[in-house]
């Protein structure tokens, strides 16, 4: 219905491949990010921007990470909050350790840390696949929370294991402010999101899903089966690194290795299925379903009870909004088992057809 | 990017000195020797010995279970054979890996269509090619410059195999979705996709009906015409083979019983008893 | 002669036209192709250096000029060059009917001396290699597409791209040859013939000049604004002249550009990629996609369904009205409600149709069903009629912009003059009259008065806004044995106005009474049955079902009832009629290739089904050849069912119209 | 099936709700409003409400009795965190709008949310209290103006422990083995440096076990306690980590008599769940447990009469109600003094932070609010965050806490010290210039 | 004769939004042999998925239509139901327990009856009657077993539902052509002997009409012939786009055309 494609033709395959082919999608992407970039940040409330908007976009990175892996490449993993505390601690130590380190720099090779750990963590999806693959990827979960726990050093000898992040500045500028950490954090995360479409449409995204989809074919084609595969637990592994790093600087200020607990992987992962598994979209669309659905359930049950004068004991609001949650979470996964970006995908087709069925 | 409606140089044309039909068959293009394999004490091949002739049409058939399919896997390198060599292109070769025969222009399809299912037909085509791309990761993140220019070029050669093949229709469809016979054909593309010059196909018409196996025959045919592209085939339907092939090996549970052309074959009468029975 | 679209005095032949683009707009696209996944695009530059190589080419294999050259295929943009570059030589394009079967070409090629023919494919190939057997003089076939000829053997077959090699080998020998022979044209030659396919007898080849296709362009540009801006899908014949016209001759002389689609199969998605601005279709293309959109919409969920239906009743109400800017006479909450329609149901309508983009849609060559009419208009695509023939090279009459009325095809356009003759024929004078028919003088003389008046044989009148109203072909009105005026083609647009039949052929003159033949829509009313839960096999079976029966029954009754009020046909009103067990098929010689009728060859062809209805029987048995493409044939044998239909008493009418 | 479109229907109306929803619902005006980031579910759920009970509880005793104080009323809300650090963040970002002059002050009633906190509470200007958790070095004001680690930290905890242990030692403990079982967590890692100090002083063999979170399986800690065979374990866990540690003490056999816990492992919830394995078990407190406090008595004649309470009546008097009890008077008396500066009006965050670093509550002050004994006399300042330091032994004698010792300080100098040195360690890490920041 | 399956008007959608078949009708009537001819992608295998309701699994569904077996509505019965009932779907592409033996194999087709030890040890001797070839293989895994085999187990295994009715999709697929005679063969038999029903996909029209009694051609999701078997290979259409027949005989492949006649399907 809103799509109206008549009298888009495309002349070139430049035109062709673009990433939004349909000026309608184009628009719409403009006018998001416009919103995103200009509207949020002159508008929305601390709250807003500290408690839902700032952890949206760093779980939607982490759960990017993750869907390159697991969605594109085919590889399960339950690592990612390991990876994501590697790219946190290092950040912090780059940080601390050299003077005068600029903080981008610092994101960045905390995340090629993570990418470095990925690759070693991801030498045994070469000869194990799907579950047990996944079964390896908890070492990883269980290794490196132990280890940065384990050695001091990492957290600069804190008593308590837990590394506060340094102050944002870039170029003498500080990002102190909740609207000043969101741009940064949406700045790094619409890039990279924009890298991982490229990448997915690009020759090792292809490579990815090849490997994914029937390896044996992969490589009677010629793509290189270990390279691949590593270089998707490498890039994923940055994602995470780098998602790691603003959680520690720009969301909580604050982290404990302990905090990126198996639970947080999973959680990831759902991100991921609820999401939809080898979706760009699909992984905003799942963090935003996690992170975001429970406040608004919670805000809801909160404020419609007080609304109802309803005296209800406390603490049952919460379990209500639990119950309610994983409802939610069951409901859409009956309705759509690929995910919300698949109902996005069918919706967008429906529209296109509009007003015909089919 | 200018309109340059024909970037590639088109077939010869008819008429003007075509060569009716007259393919030339050249020297020995791959050799098989002595190939035997095993899987744990069961024979899947015992001691076959052929040659493939480059840009001639060579087909393999035999019954079920005869080691027809373990033939290609062995060429291209998914099987390692126990014992025997196999000589490509000048080159000698105990084993190898699918990736090196890849690089060195063997490119097949499969028995049961191995093709990448969660993507569409341009990107399984496109992923033919991904051996004639060259640029790196950052590149490719940003999608910038070679990258680019990369993607949209070889863009343009899929879409003149996807014309070659007759799948406009489906070219942005997840391959998931087509129907076989489609899918058969989406496979012979991304084969074609790699410019082989040895193409293996395992039983590229087999459930097809006879318009389907005449457009399947049709693009076999043009592929080795046009391109000059040496194919081995292994197909069921005797009337394929008989039209088709310029010469035919036949196995018979991992043994070879006859070799020659279509008409020799037809005649033979080991091949008679073992497989084509009485009725042909 | 006025000077629309800015194109200079000299530019008097096509050739030159072209010229004139490439230096006036060389950059701008002039054609495109989709293929190989986008629209291949053209400038104007480009073209004229395609044609210029062609033309060198067809010279270099000794093309002359007064030569003829035929094309074949569907709609190319090397076909559209072929024409050009045989212009340029002084050269007769003679297109022909794709679909035609080689006997059919056989005659157009003998009868226009065709040396040369430019083909698209294989398929065009092999029907050109099977008439050479019979028809040595076609001495070379260039084909578009190589796929499949690579090994022919024949010498005469040649590759456009082949062509084009010799022609630029030929312009670098010969420097001043192309534009000396261009230079040579003269607007009085002729430029193109176009065969008519005719209802009856063999085709006739009509002699175009430059000059009366260009003035007939520049009418037509001039009167609906077309610019160099507008964007035109060719997909229609391209040996009718609906499409010379308008994808060849009015894109030459306004400079707009014209898109080739992928394939006929593919129309309908190219047609919505493109989202042409100016459209042009005879009246079954408009039906055959409002059957479309209404089998879809009745898939659709019920809720779909009562939101089409409800903004489609508003927009019968006021759509027309506001179409035509009569705002004032449609109330606020309607305008509202059209203005939700257009958001909800008629963009998105438009817009699946590819009809989003539309400042002019023409229709014309036959009747356009009044409710088809309606809806396209009512949904905001301004379809407009006109009136021609090929002969006047489709210049004669137009609705203007805003004065629509379904009944007539509006008034003279400008140049033009119809006089009503005696008998009631419409006599026409035209700027795009034809020059002759080739090599059939008698036929000239037949047609054009000694006065220079075209006679079109159509019967009609000028209404009181000065409209032309058209009632038939005139030489079809019969009279039935009691004395009733018998118009056949009006019997059979009545009929097919029903969106569940396809084709009806009438007959009735010197019988005592009329019967009829009907054709079913396969898609319409295997809807219908499909949602009543009949199930059926394809057509035989769907046809002679009771329930279709019914269902063509009550069509039937409705037409004798629409009759009964007309005092001078009422007594023609349909008495019995049969579904006929096969679709009428132009291979089969039933229809023209344009899709008309043939009506004394069907006659002929079931004489025993004729008699049949006439002779009262209930059904019965018939068994007929058909034949295929390829020559061979196959026999069909069928058990049909006669019905007889209702008739109503003739009112008096209260007034004719 | 049409149920997407419903589906997508129904979440577009949520959303919409939702969002209509979001915008701060003002809370009453005029009135000192208390954001409380609470958690009554997930594993730590039952402590949480216990001491929110207990804290809520005298919100609402000094608005029914008192009517507010000094005539302005309190009002609060609540927001589960689930003791997530994440939700915490969410839960306070959420209460810093619900008013103009702010949420008074948190008690984010977790380490790992107070860590979260630290930054952000001077951007905001809104004091936390931490009483008994979270950030030792905090109680240096000069560093961390905005939190206050009230009354005794972990590392006054931990010398407090040492002590007692020493003083049943009969004053040495040299060549003694003493394990440290801990949560393993930022929360359990707290005490280590400070121990580690005190064996090297006091010349005791420490061993430190960890027990990975939930801590509902310690069969290999207590074997390997079992053949280590210490003098003493000192329990540093919470939640269900506490009851099992008990009761798998008694399945190994070690005395319960030798256990000393912190005072998060020491409340009804974790000795009534061991039952019988709890007996004899020893725990720092920071307040008794008891319903003989005059503040206990007017909670239930006046609030639980009224059927205000907001805890579990059964609750009342528990160690956990009782410490929530007192965290809200400290939060109210902070509000009470800042008012004698400010003015009797609503109040700032900022003010209230004044109130909080010139609290000075002493015994008689305690009395008259009717907390007597419970509580020790408290007071601060911009150097000292913290207070007194002091904890005070109970033991469980099967049914209920009994106190067995004194108000009781361990070594309040190298506290002191350590803090000194850590909290000048985060100033220069995280560029603070430590200095007093006055009224 | 009554028809034991018929289907009515069906439509199948997938995903939604692609209409897979339009308004397709067939009846299999009891003890007949059945074809159902078409290109791929034409739908007899929804068709079938259709009947057997294994359509849900692709993420397809009958929108409208109905089926009918004995007179009773199925289209909205499980898959185990309709075994229960007597019909039973072998797939394409074979789809047997890879590890498991041919003779497991087998016996798993037994499970949705609850049927004595004796008696399915009697149904067992009666499929290796028919299949000698899978008595003598019986304890070899089915993964190193040979196409036709594979084929034989997968019919074998829905013998042992005792159903009246088979589904059999592409059974000749991929296998050499003597063993499609062979399997063709068994199947004849199985409905001479057994009286069991089959409706079958296929692409070989060639076999498949020779051993069916009746044909419906699909095309694009709709039928667009019906008719005896006899009557369809002598129709000029199904002679050269099914069976490759020309005036003079079987055409080459060699010659094939790049572009088609264009189809009449004249009755």
């Amino acid at each position: 219905m809103l799509y109206r494609e008549s009298g888009q033709f495309k002349t070139t395959y430049a035109a062709d491949q673009q990433l939004f082919p349909i000026r309608q999608d184009r628009y719409a992407v403009l006018l998001l990010l416009a919103v995103a970039f200009v509207g949020i940040p002159l508008f929305a409330s601390s709250y807003w921007l500290t408690a839902l908007l700032i952890p949206f976009l760093v779980f939607a990175l982490a759960t990017l990470g993750l869907n390159i892996l697991t969605g594109y490449a085919g590889q399960l993993s339950l690592g990612t909050a390991a990876f994501m505390a590697v790219g946190a601690v290092a950040a912090y130590n780059f940080q601390l350790r050299i003077p005068g380190m600029p903080i981008l720099v610092s994101f960045i090779l905390g995340g090629l840390t993570s990418a470095l750990i990925g690759i070693a963590f991801g030498l045994p999806s070469l000869r194990i696949k799907g579950f047990y693959l996944a079964v390896a990827t908890l070492a990883a979960q269980f290794f490196i929370p132990w280890l940065l726990v384990k050695v001091s050093w990492f957290s600069n000898n804190s008593a308590s294991g837990v590394i506060t992040a340094q102050p944002i500045e870039i170029l003498g500028f500080a990002f102190d402010t909740p609207a000043r950490k969101y741009l940064l954090v949406l700045t790094i995360v619409a890039v990279m999101a924009l890298a991982a479409k490229n990448m997915v449409r690009s020759s090792i995204g292809r490579a990815w899903m090849a490997v994914r989809d029937m390896d044996v074919a992969a490589e009677v084609i010629g793509i290189r089966i270990m390279h691949t595969k590593l270089i998707a637990f490498a890039v994923s592994s940055f994602y995470c690194g780098v998602a790691g790093a603003l959680y520690a600087f720009a969301y909580l200020g604050s982290v404990e290795p302990d905090g990126f607990n198996l639970d947080l992987s999973f959680r990831i992962l759902f991100m991921v299925i609820i999401g939809g598994v080898g979706s760009i979209l699909g992984s905003f669309l799942g963090a935003a379903f996690i992170t975001l659905l429970p406040i608004f359930l919670d805000v809801l049950l909160t404020e419609g009870a007080a609304a109802l004068n309803l005296n209800l004991p406390s603490g049952m609001t919460s379990m209500a909004q639990l119950v309610v949650f994983g409802a939610l979470i069951i409901f859409f996964l009956i309705v759509e088992p690929h995910g919300l970006a698949r109902l996005w995908q069918i919706l967008k087709e429906k529209l296109r057809l509009w007003p015909f069925p089919h | 990017m200018s309109a340059s409606p024909h970037p590639n140089p088109p077939p010869p044309a008819a008429g003007e000195g075509a060569h009716n039909g007259a393919r030339r068959i050249g020297d020995v293009l791959l050799s098989v020797e002595n190939i035997s394999l095993a899987f744990g004490g069961v024979k899947a091949l015992t001691d076959i010995s052929f040659d493939v002739r480059e840009h001639e049409i060579r087909a393999i058939i035999g019954p079920n279970g005869a080691g027809k399919s373990s033939m290609l896997n062995c060429i291209n390198g998914v099987y390692t054979p126990q014992q025997g060599r196999i000589r490509f292109d000048g080159q000698t070769f105990t084993s190898m890996a699918p990736h090196k025969a890849a690089t060195m222009g063997i490119a097949r399809t499969f028995q049961n269509i191995a093709l990448f299912k969660g993507m569409s037909v341009l990107d399984n085509l496109m992923t033919g090619r991904n051996l004639k791309m060259r640029s790196n990761l950052l590149a490719q993140a940003f999608y910038v410059g070679p990258n680019r220019r990369e993607e949209l070029e070889q863009r343009e050669k899929v879409e003149h195999i996807i014309d070659f093949l007759q799948i406009e229709s489906v070219r942005k469809t997840p391959v998931g979705r087509l129907p076989y016979g489609v899918q058969k054909r989406v496979e012979l593309g991304r084969a074609l996709a790699a410019e082989p010059r040895l193409l293996l196909l395992d039983e590229p018409m087999a459930g097809m009906n006879i318009e389907e196996k005449q457009d399947m025959c049709r693009f076999v045919l043009d592929v080795n015409d046009e391109f000059g592209t040496t194919i081995v085939l292994i197909e069921h339907d005797m009337g394929v083979v008989m039209d088709i092939s310029d010469r035919v090996v036949v196995l018979d549970y991992g043994k070879k019983i006859g070799d020659g052309t279509p008409d020799d074959v037809r005649n033979n009468k080991a091949v008679i008893d073992a497989y084509l029975g009485v009725s042909h | 002669m006025s000077q629309p679209g800015g194109t200079d005095a000299v530019a008097d032949t096509f050739p030159r036209l072209l010229q004139h683009h490439a230096a006036v707009r060389g950059d701008r696209t002039a054609i495109r192709e989709k293929d190989l996944g986008i629209w291949l695009s053209w400038t104007w530059r480009e073209v004229a250096d395609e044609v210029r190589a062609a033309a060198c080419g067809l010279a270099a294999l000794g093309f002359k000029r007064g030569m003829t050259l035929a094309v074949v295929g569907d709609n190319r943009p090397r076909l559209y060059w072929s024409m050009a570059a045989t212009q340029a030589l002084g050269g007769i394009p003679v297109p022909l009917y794709q679909d035609a079967i080689a006997q059919e070409m056989l005659f157009v090629l003998e009868n226009a001396e065709v040396e040369f023919a430019v083909v698209e494919d294989q398929e065009q190939v092999d029907k050109l290699l099977e008439i050479r057997a019979k028809y040595p003089r076609l001495k070379h076939i260039i084909y578009d597409d190589a796929r499949g000829l690579r090994n022919y053997p024949n010498p005469e077959l040649l590759s456009f791209d082949r062509l084009q090699e010799l022609g630029r080998e030929h312009d670098r020998a010969h420097p001043g040859f192309y534009q000396g022979e261009i230079d040579r044209g003269q607007h009085d030659d002729t430029a193109v013939m176009l065969y008519t396919s005719g209802t009856t007898g063999n085709p006739k080849g009509v002699c175009h000049t430059h000059s009366s296709l260009i003035a007939a362009a520049r009418g037509d540009i001039a009167f609906d604004g077309f610019t160099a801006q507008d964007e035109v899908l060719s997909y229609l014949p391209m040996a009718w002249v609906g499409d010379h016209l308008f994808s060849y001759a009015q894109a030459l002389v306004a400079g707009f550009c014209v898109n080739c689609p992928e394939s006929s199969e593919t129309v309908p998605i190219d047609l919505r990629e493109i989202g042409p601005t100016y459209y042009f279709a005879p009246p079954r293309v408009f039906e055959n996609l409002l059957t479309t959109v209404m089998i879809r919409m009745e898939d659709a969920a019920r809720f779909k369904q009562r939101l089409f239906h409800y903004f489609m009743a508003v927009a019968k109400r006021c759509g027309a009205k506001i179409m035509d800017g009569r705002t004032a006479e449609v109330s606020l909450g309607d305008r509202l409600q059209y203005f939700i329609g257009d958001l909800l149901v008629y963009g998105p309508l438009r817009n699946v149709l590819g009809m989003s983009r539309i400042r002019v849609a023409y229709t014309g060559g036959a009747a356009i069903g009044p409710d088809l009419f309606d809806f396209y208009r009512s949904i905001g695509v301004n379809l407009k009629q006109l009136y021609g023939q090929t002969e006047t090279g489709v210049y004669v009459c137009k609705q203007p912009n805003g004065k629509v009325k379904l009944d007539t095809v509006g008034p003279p356009l400008p140049g033009v003059e119809i006089r009503i003759a005696d008998n009631g024929e419409v006599q026409v004078k035209s700027p795009g009259m034809l020059k002759e028919y080739y090599k059939r003088p008698d036929a000239t003389a037949e047609s054009i008065t000694p006065d220079g008046w075209f006679m079109t044989g159509d019967a009609g009148f000028f209404d009181r806004d000065g409209d032309l109203k058209i009632i038939d072909r005139a030489k079809d009105v019969g009279k039935l044995k009691d004395g009733t005026l018998f118009a056949p083609q009006y019997i059979e647009n009545k009929l097919k106005f029903f969106p569940h039949i396809k084709e009806a052929v009438a007959f009735g003159h010197d019988r005592e009474m009329c019967t009829a033949f009907i054709n079913v829509d396969l898609g319409s009313v295997g809807n219908w049955a499909e949602r009543r839960g009949i199930a059926y096999s394809g057509y035989t079976d769907l046809a002679q079902r009771d329930a279709v029966y019914d269902l063509v029954q009550e069509c039937v009754e409705k037409v004798n009832r629409d009759l009964a009020t007309d005092a001078q046909l009422g007594n023609s009103q349909i008495r019995r009629f049969l579904v006929l067990h096969k679709e009428l098929d132009a291979d089969d010689g039933e229809l023209t290739r344009t899709r008309k009728v043939r009506r004394g060859f069907i006659a002929e062809r079931y004489a025993q089904l004729v008699n049949a209805l006439f002779a009262g029987d209930t059904h019965c048995e018939i068994e007929g050849q058909i034949k295929f493409e390829d020559g061979r044939t196959g026999t069909i044998r069928a058990d049909v069912k006669i019905r007889d239909a209702k008739t109503f008493p003739v009112v008096e009418a209260r007034k004719a119209a | 099936m049409k149920s997407w479109k419903q589906t997508v229907v129904t979440a577009v109306l949520a959303i919409a709700g939702v969002a209509a929803a979001m915008p701060a619902a003002a809370q009453q005006a005029g009135t000192q409003f208390i954001g409380i980031t609470s958690y009554r579910v997930g594993p730590y759920g039952a402590n949480g409400a216990a001491f929110f009970g207990g804290f809520i509880d005298y919100l609402s005793l000094v608005n029914e009795r008192d009517g507010g104080v000094n005539g302005v009323k309190l009002s609060w809300e609540e927001c589960e965190t689930e003791y997530n650090n994440a939700k915490g963040v969410e839960c306070y970002e959420r209460l810093k709008t619900k008013s103009a002059t702010g949420p008074t002050a948190i008690h984010p009633m977790s380490t790992g949310i107070t860590y979260a906190l630290i930054d952000k509470a001077p951007a905001d200007k809104i004091p936390l209290i931490t009483l008994g958790y979270g950030r030792t070095d905090a109680t240096d004001g000069r560093v961390f103006p905005w939190v206050f680690p009230v009354q005794s930290n972990y590392w006054d905890a931990a010398t407090g422990i040492i002590k007692f242990i020493g003083d049943k030692e009969g004053g040495d403990l040299k060549g003694k083995k003493i394990v440290l079982l801990y949560h393993d967590s930022a929360y359990g890692k707290e005490p280590h440096s400070v121990l580690e100090a005190e064996a090297k002083k006091l010349g005791f063999e420490l061993r430190m076990i960890p027990v990975p979170h939930p801590g509902n399986e310690q069969q290999s800690q207590w074997l390997q306690i079992r053949q280590y065979q210490p003098n003493w374990v000192i329990l540093w866990g919470w939640g269900v980590m506490n009851a099992t540690a008990l009761q798998t003490a008694q399945k190994v056999g070690f005395p319960r008599e030798k256990m000393v816990g912190n005072w998060w492992a020491g409340s009804e919830i974790d000795t009534e769940v061991a039952g019988a394995a709890a007996n004899g078990y020893y725990a720092a407190s920071l307040n008794l447990a008891g319903k003989g406090y005059p503040v206990v008595k007017d909670i239930e004649d006046i609030v639980y009469k009224k059927g205000k309470g907001n805890g579990n009546p059964k609750q009342i008097g528990t160690v956990l109600w009782n410490r929530g009890v007192g965290a809200a008077m400290l939060t109210v008396e902070a509000v009470r003094k800042a008012q004698e500066k400010y003015g009797k009006k609503v109040l700032t965050g900022e003010q209230i932070r004044w109130g909080m670093e010139n609290l000075d509550i002493n015994a008689g002050r305690l009395k008259a609010l009717g907390f007597n004994t419970m509580l020790p006399p408290i007071k601060l300042s911009c150097t000292d965050h913290g207070g007194s330091g002091l904890v005070r032994f109970q033991q469980w004698t099967g049914s209920e806490w009994k106190a067995v010792s004194d108000w009781i300080s361990g070594d309040k100098q190298m506290v002191r010290t350590m803090i000194e040195e850590s909290a000048a360690k985060y100033a220069a890490e995280k560029g603070i210039k430590p200095g007093c920041l006055g009224g | 004769m009554p028809a034991l399956l018929a289907i009515n008007n069906i439509e199948v959608i997938y995903d939604h939004v692609i209409l897979v078949l339009k308004g397709v009708s067939l009846e299999v009537p009891e003890g007949r042999i059945v074809a159902l001819l078409g290109a791929n992608g034409a739908g007899k295998t929804t068709t079938l998925k259709a009947i057997s309701n294994l359509l849900q699994s692709e993420r397809g569904e009958v929108t409208k239509g109905g089926i009918e077996y004995r007179g009773d509505r199925i289209d909205r019965l499980n898959p185990s139901e309709l075994v229960k009932r007597g019909v039973v779907q072998v797939m394409e592409g074979r789809h047997c327990f890879q590890h498991l033996t041919i003779e497991e194999n087998l016996l798993t087709g037994a499970f949705t009856r609850s049927a004595s030890r004796a008696e399915i040890k009697q149904d067992l001797e009666r499929v290796y009657t028919y299949f000698p070839r899978l008595k003598v293989r019986r304890t070899s895994q089915s993964g190193y077993t040979s196409g036709g085999e594979q084929q034989m187990t997968a019919i074998g295994r829905a013998l042992m539902a005792r159903p009246n009715m088979i589904l059999l999709d592409e059974p000749s697929m991929g296998l050499a052509p003597q063993v499609v005679e062979e399997i063709f063969e068994i199947v004849k038999d199985l409905n001479a002997k057994e009286r069991v029903s089959f409706l079958l996909a296929e692409q070989n029209t060639m076999v498949a009409l020779r051993y069916a009694d009746y044909g419906y051609i699909l095309e694009n999701g709709r039928v667009v012939m019906d008719g005896d078997a006899e009557e369809l290979r002598s129709n000029e259409d199904v002679k050269e786009f099914y069976l490759g027949l020309s005036t003079a005989g079987r055409k080459s492949f060699r010659d094939a055309k790049h572009y088609r006649r264009r189809k009449r399907w004249l009755a």
